[in-house]
């Protein structure tokens, strides 16, 4: 299994859960988080203090999928993600030892339903 | 208003300061004044909070714009000697403006009063507009609007023009501010277009609290807008601010069954506004019904505007925070049932069922009349506005905000990840070396 | 509030309206009715954020749900001439509340700011039960509660019932407000049992700055409530509104030194709550003792409600917002300090210190038949509701929070994966197809 | 202030209470009570979350420790007879402040209304040291300052002392409330030190529509402040006010301006801080000017101080809240051009513009004797406080906050993770066993 | 070492938090997200905006731990967070190649205390 | 590729952010979370209600470098955010294999920029 970490634009979200719906991703996490890449720098002033915002506001996907569906996943973020403009953020997948369903104990495959696309 | 004022005059043939009526008008003039601030959180939590500063500065800035332009010209405009249709200019900048009585208070202190009548009916419209126009158009926006629809219109009604000479009921001003304000809104709605998000994403109010807030204030300064208006310390003033009282109470609690029937759940967003609606449509009958009667029409007006909101919400009429329906018809449904329920006994004349149906047909002329010229006057000042500028901002722009494109400021910020740029500094390189390649 | 009442009446054997007495009560009624939203946020920053609009809302609605049945009937039953414990339904639906004089101010006007009272006396008992009461059966009881328990012992005290006759000190409402409030929200918080996380985990005030507003304006608009309960602009309302402006600063600085004696802190939670502490003390003798009383009073006044607080929280008695240490114990403080400073010379009769120890006892009678009938009263509606409807939300929904539950709202929003339902399709699927299988 | 007073007195030999006035002051005094929570939100929206509490709190606990202090001896030291210097003690403990007039009033709301000025004048000075200063030293602070400062100031002006005998004009506190503070503040923050993160990283605020809210409730509570200061309902008052509603006007244009010639953008932290300095401004030629002379003074003040903003934000002095650019260059902007503008046939003094060149030099001996004055005393005050406790917070305690170190609070907790001591144990180990090895 | 990161309920926190405590986990990192999985979706409406919102209010625990913690910290959150009702949430076990304890420069095992569970 | 997962204190994050500039480190996401460690906790009160914070404010960066830029990263995080008293935070690294990059699609390397560090 593998745990797959989007960042994306806030105003993308949406769309990205729309697709992942589509590609039959049923669980995710999200969090709002700040990121900082290419992204030119936001200048605001408050009475005498000028300040450059490094950090843009950005939303992190945690996906925990099993193996035939990590490209799926993946295809669905890229595609739904993008605008072509700096600060569309990046996918990073990561290796998952254990998964457990706390609900009822169940493990690996197993707590990531559907195991196995629809399709296949 | 004008019955009040001129009885005043009729009272006393040489016109003097009564103290109490001072007293009086002083603390309304403040409590109206209020209602600005607080027309900013009802308007200011109904946003995405990314808007919300825009939103509230839109009405703050008719605090400074409006209200100068109100003492140097729109007074005159309104209140002095002129036509059926405009007053003339011998009050502009404020010249014999002073402390001499305008009916039994001071005269700047009238002006004062009207004042902040003219700066909250401007910023009503913009809850149509928010989270889209640019800053800079709308400020031109609401000065020409003062200029050319709120004064004439005032003086229609209270200045001793047309409608008011006809005999239209309006106490405190729901043809004036309210069916004014909410048609122009409507107009605005429609000629700066739907916000890219509509209909395409949910937005949100991002503090409801806020919205209770400004929703509480503006009962309490309200209380200044209808008690006010009878413009001295009597029993007029008694029955206007005990019907702006109870109507709401009556708004409240329907808006909040239907509510119920509608979606199972009582909202605090419906309540907030069924008060603001309630206190709409008692306004142009405050001094003219009885207790029983701003009861009625408290509840009465509910379902119009409440439908309307409904109804609105399915169109690609992006009124953003239904101003129009509100205020615009909240007013008509006040303006017309002020002909249907005032009475000579309690200060009005009397109505339809005091056995009077022609008052009910004068306030339709003062309905449409007011309806038409707002319409076409909005559309006309946002036309030629367009033309030699941009109304809206960019899509992107309002991707990101409001706040941060027109202000150039965040509602909340924990200044995390922000560089400081040294006064110092500010266009030599930062010290705190900035992350992006581009500050290099 | 009598005695100030009669004055004026005995002062002009034929009662007409004074100005000066009807601009202050207009102000001062409207200043009353801001305390509801004031309240709303005292209240409202004290519980957890998923509960928050659920507790202003029990505010709200009071200005709706009791301002309307006051106007109805509740006035008619607690002013109109009637037996010794109810007034009679000679005013009821406002018959003969018009704008002739009541004692020196319109009739209508009295009934309005007798009406701000029964609301938030109403809105106050909510404290004890927020976080976990349905909110219809909440509406019901504080209808209920304001006809049978806020009018009779309005009318025992200011409408000419027993407890007045007896000669029994209160100024502007300790018992009838206070004492009330206090002892109902005991019985209510018992009977609704406790909050299923209380004394499991902690809940926090999820806005403090919200509790100091509230408290800021509760004081603000205090001074309506008890300069206005002179029902004049006369000099005994300058002593209350001075009282009212001393008192609280005196119970600010005494709870701030025993918050820092005991944990190290002067707290801002308690700083507002002291303000509040004093404010309720001072109600019943305001216009009764001098300034240096007021002081006294209100420093005195700190302890009671202060340790109650601490001993109430070892308990099992989840009176969630410590209505009753506050209000309740408050207001029996007050009550009999009354009955300890009050002094002919500032417009009382005089108490223990002038050398009147009967007083005191009058004092304690008035307090004893409010506790006891309120007490029983609020039991026995609570159980009769209790028996026709559930009481309390499901433990699920108070973990969910009663914000979405009751009213399908939340506080704060950010729109986020939040997927919108087009109106014109609310029934049809929705466009944007939701994440969930449910909604295939 | 003298003046309208001192015409009251002369107007009826004997002098008598006049109702109208009193309902006007018994309002007024409740307005400018709310400036100082207004305040609390303007200051406290305008620091970090974690500083929110204590900044407000500083506002909070003037109206505590401030305002018993007024009544117990400041007042007397203020307005009782005394010598060009200073007040007696006739006065003190509130002797002889009863109901019988002062002016046109009860004596003792003249008390309750002047001490409303020495509480926000104290609390004006926070917004200097805010973010590091102790709790405790702060209270004592304001207390010597009441006390060494504000009494002496207040009766050189107002109390029949040497200012007010030279025919210097303060019509409201320019000198007296902001001058005196301005200053304070300024030598405070220049004695505290620097914010350990000031000038190394960007501290913003975090709550901007506090900071609106808090400017809106200011601008309603300034009508007391002026329009009050005229102790009657008449036309002085109705000068002021409406001076006080167009000031502010104009500096929030002219602001508004400077902004976006500046840096591209009109901010709302800008909007609410012109309002503030056009108040300010405008508080001691309120009842003295025309009301075009008050829009002059609102446009030309906005200089001053707009740049005075940017200037010190590049220097090491961390008057965090820019209370001396503000109050201080705003109060001695508006005390000058009081001298210049003042006209007799609006209440004042002739004025430089009205041909009397000498007013201009009192108005200048007016502000340079306080600036002085308050200026050393306030080194002086804090100098020996300094010798005997430490008056700002460690570095580390600065860096978890204010809220937390000095009031063991948080603004907005979630509750989250916190671990409940239950009241019964709180010495004893707690049930839900804390997660630090430390509580082992 | 592994990274473990759990997604629970809210009201859990406390009871987990507990757990942890005398499993002798001492450091973890708490963070509130919003997750999405079988959970029926709630309905809310403002004024004419009728919205379904599909994300809930999770809390997700990222713990590093050494080896021989792995297993007593898994069992530890699955016991502690369980309702048995939809929405009780997932743990994901994910390797870890280096730690660093800020404070002291201290890597890996080292960088976890206590490294081995009191028992062992 | 490696995620490197850092828990530092939120007066420290400025300082980090800078150091990481100079590490000519790019990209990074930040997120405000709470954390439990050898802190000792805050008591607070508020009027009846005595709490224990049990967790304390932290800042959690996420950073995805490839091979030669992890130890770089990691020092200057080390440097950066240690002050030397408990509760500097803890650095976590993960390997990843896989990075997207939204905008543009490119894959791992590509998609963090710079593959290699200047100096070398
Ligand atoms: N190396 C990285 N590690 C973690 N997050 C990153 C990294 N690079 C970018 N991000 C996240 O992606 C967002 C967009 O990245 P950016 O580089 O600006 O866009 P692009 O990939 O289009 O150049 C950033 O705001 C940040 O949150
Ligand atoms: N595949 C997943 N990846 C990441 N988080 C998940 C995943 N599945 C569930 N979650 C998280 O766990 C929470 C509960 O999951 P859910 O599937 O609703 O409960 P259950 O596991 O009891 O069916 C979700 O709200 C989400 O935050
Ligand atoms: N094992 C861990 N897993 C995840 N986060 C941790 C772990 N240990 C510590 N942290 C995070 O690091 C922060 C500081 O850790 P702590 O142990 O208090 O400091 P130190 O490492 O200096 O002893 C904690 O608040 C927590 O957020």
């Amino acid at each position: 299994m593998k745990l797959i970490i989007a960042v994306i634009r806030p105003d993308k979200l949406n769309d990205v859960l729309e697709a992942l719906y589509h590609a039959e991703v049923r669980g995710l996490t999200v969090s709002r988080v700040m990121g900082h890449g290419g992204e030119t720098e936001r200048v605001e002033t408050y009475r005498g203090t000028t300040v450059k915002m490094g950090l843009q506001e950005k939303v992190r996907l945690e996906i925990g999928v099993s193996e035939p569906f990590v490209d799926i996943t993946v295809k669905a973020i890229l595609g739904a993600a993008r605008t072509g403009d700096v600060g569309d953020g990046k996918v990073f997948v990561v290796d998952v030892e254990q998964v457990h369903r706390i609900r009822t104990g169940e493990r690996d495959e197993a707590a990531v339903t559907p195991a196995t696309p629809a399709g296949v | 208003m004008t019955t009040p004022l001129l009885l005043a005059v009729v009272q006393d043939a040489t016109p003097a300061l009564v103290p109490a009526d001072t007293a009086w008008m002083l603390v309304s003039t403040a409590l109206v004044l209020l209602m600005t601030p607080a027309l900013a959180f009802f308007y200011g939590g109904l946003v995405r909070s990314k808007n919300s500063l825009n939103t509230m500065m839109m009405s703050f800035v008719a605090l400074g714009a409006v209200g100068i332009l109100w003492a140097l010209v729109a007074y005159s405009l309104s209140f002095s000697e002129g036509s059926a249709l405009l007053g003339g200019l011998t009050n502009a900048f404020l010249a014999g403006v002073g402390t001499e009585p305008k009916g039994t208070i001071p005269h700047i202190l009238f002006m004062a009063y009207q004042g902040t009548f003219a700066i909250i009916t401007a910023a009503l419209i913009s809850g149509a507009i928010v989270e889209r126009m640019r800053f800079g158009p709308y400020i031109a926006f609401i000065v020409l609007w003062t200029l050319l629809v709120y004064a004439p219109v005032a003086h229609w009604v209270w200045g001793g023009g047309f409608l008011g000479k006809l005999g239209v009921l309006d106490f405190a001003g729901g043809t004036v501010v309210h069916i004014n304000a909410g048609v122009s809104a409507l107009v605005a709605a429609l000629v700066l277009g739907t916000r890219k998000d509509y209909h395409r994403q949910a937005i949100l109010p991002h503090n409801v609290p806020f919205v209770l807030l400004g929703a509480g204030l503006l009962w309490f300064g309200w209380f200044g807008f209808n008690g006010g208006s009878a413009l001295a310390a009597n029993g007029s003033a008694a029955t206007a601010f005990t019907n702006t009282f109870l109507a709401p109470m009556a708004t409240l609690v329907v808006w909040a069954l239907l509510d119920a029937f509608r979606n199972g759940h009582v909202t605090a967003v419906g309540g907030a506004t069924g008060i603001v609606v309630g206190l709409v449509a008692i306004t142009p009958a405050a001094g003219f019904v009885s207790p029983v009667g701003a009861l009625a029409i408290g509840a009465i007006a509910t379902f119009p505007s409440y439908f309307m909101i409904l109804l609105r919400a399915r169109t690609r009429v992006d009124d953003s925070l239904d101003v129009f329906a509100g205020h615009g018809i909240g007013g008509i449904t006040g303006a017309l049932l002020t002909g249907v329920f005032a009475e000579k006994a309690w200060g009005g004349t009397d109505g339809l069922l005091a056995g009077n149906p022609e008052q009910l047909g004068l306030q339709a002329i003062g309905v449409v009349s007011s309806l038409i010229y707002a319409g076409v006057a909005t559309l006309v000042i946002l036309k030629v506005l367009g033309a030699v500028t941009v109304l809206r901002a960019e899509p992107r722009a309002e991707g990101l905000g409001m706040d941060v494109t027109q202000h150039g400021e965040e509602a909340y910020t924990s200044g995390e990840g922000s560089i400081l740029v040294l006064p110092a500094e500010s266009d030599a390189p930062s010290p705190a070396p900035t992350l992006a390649p581009a500050a290099r």
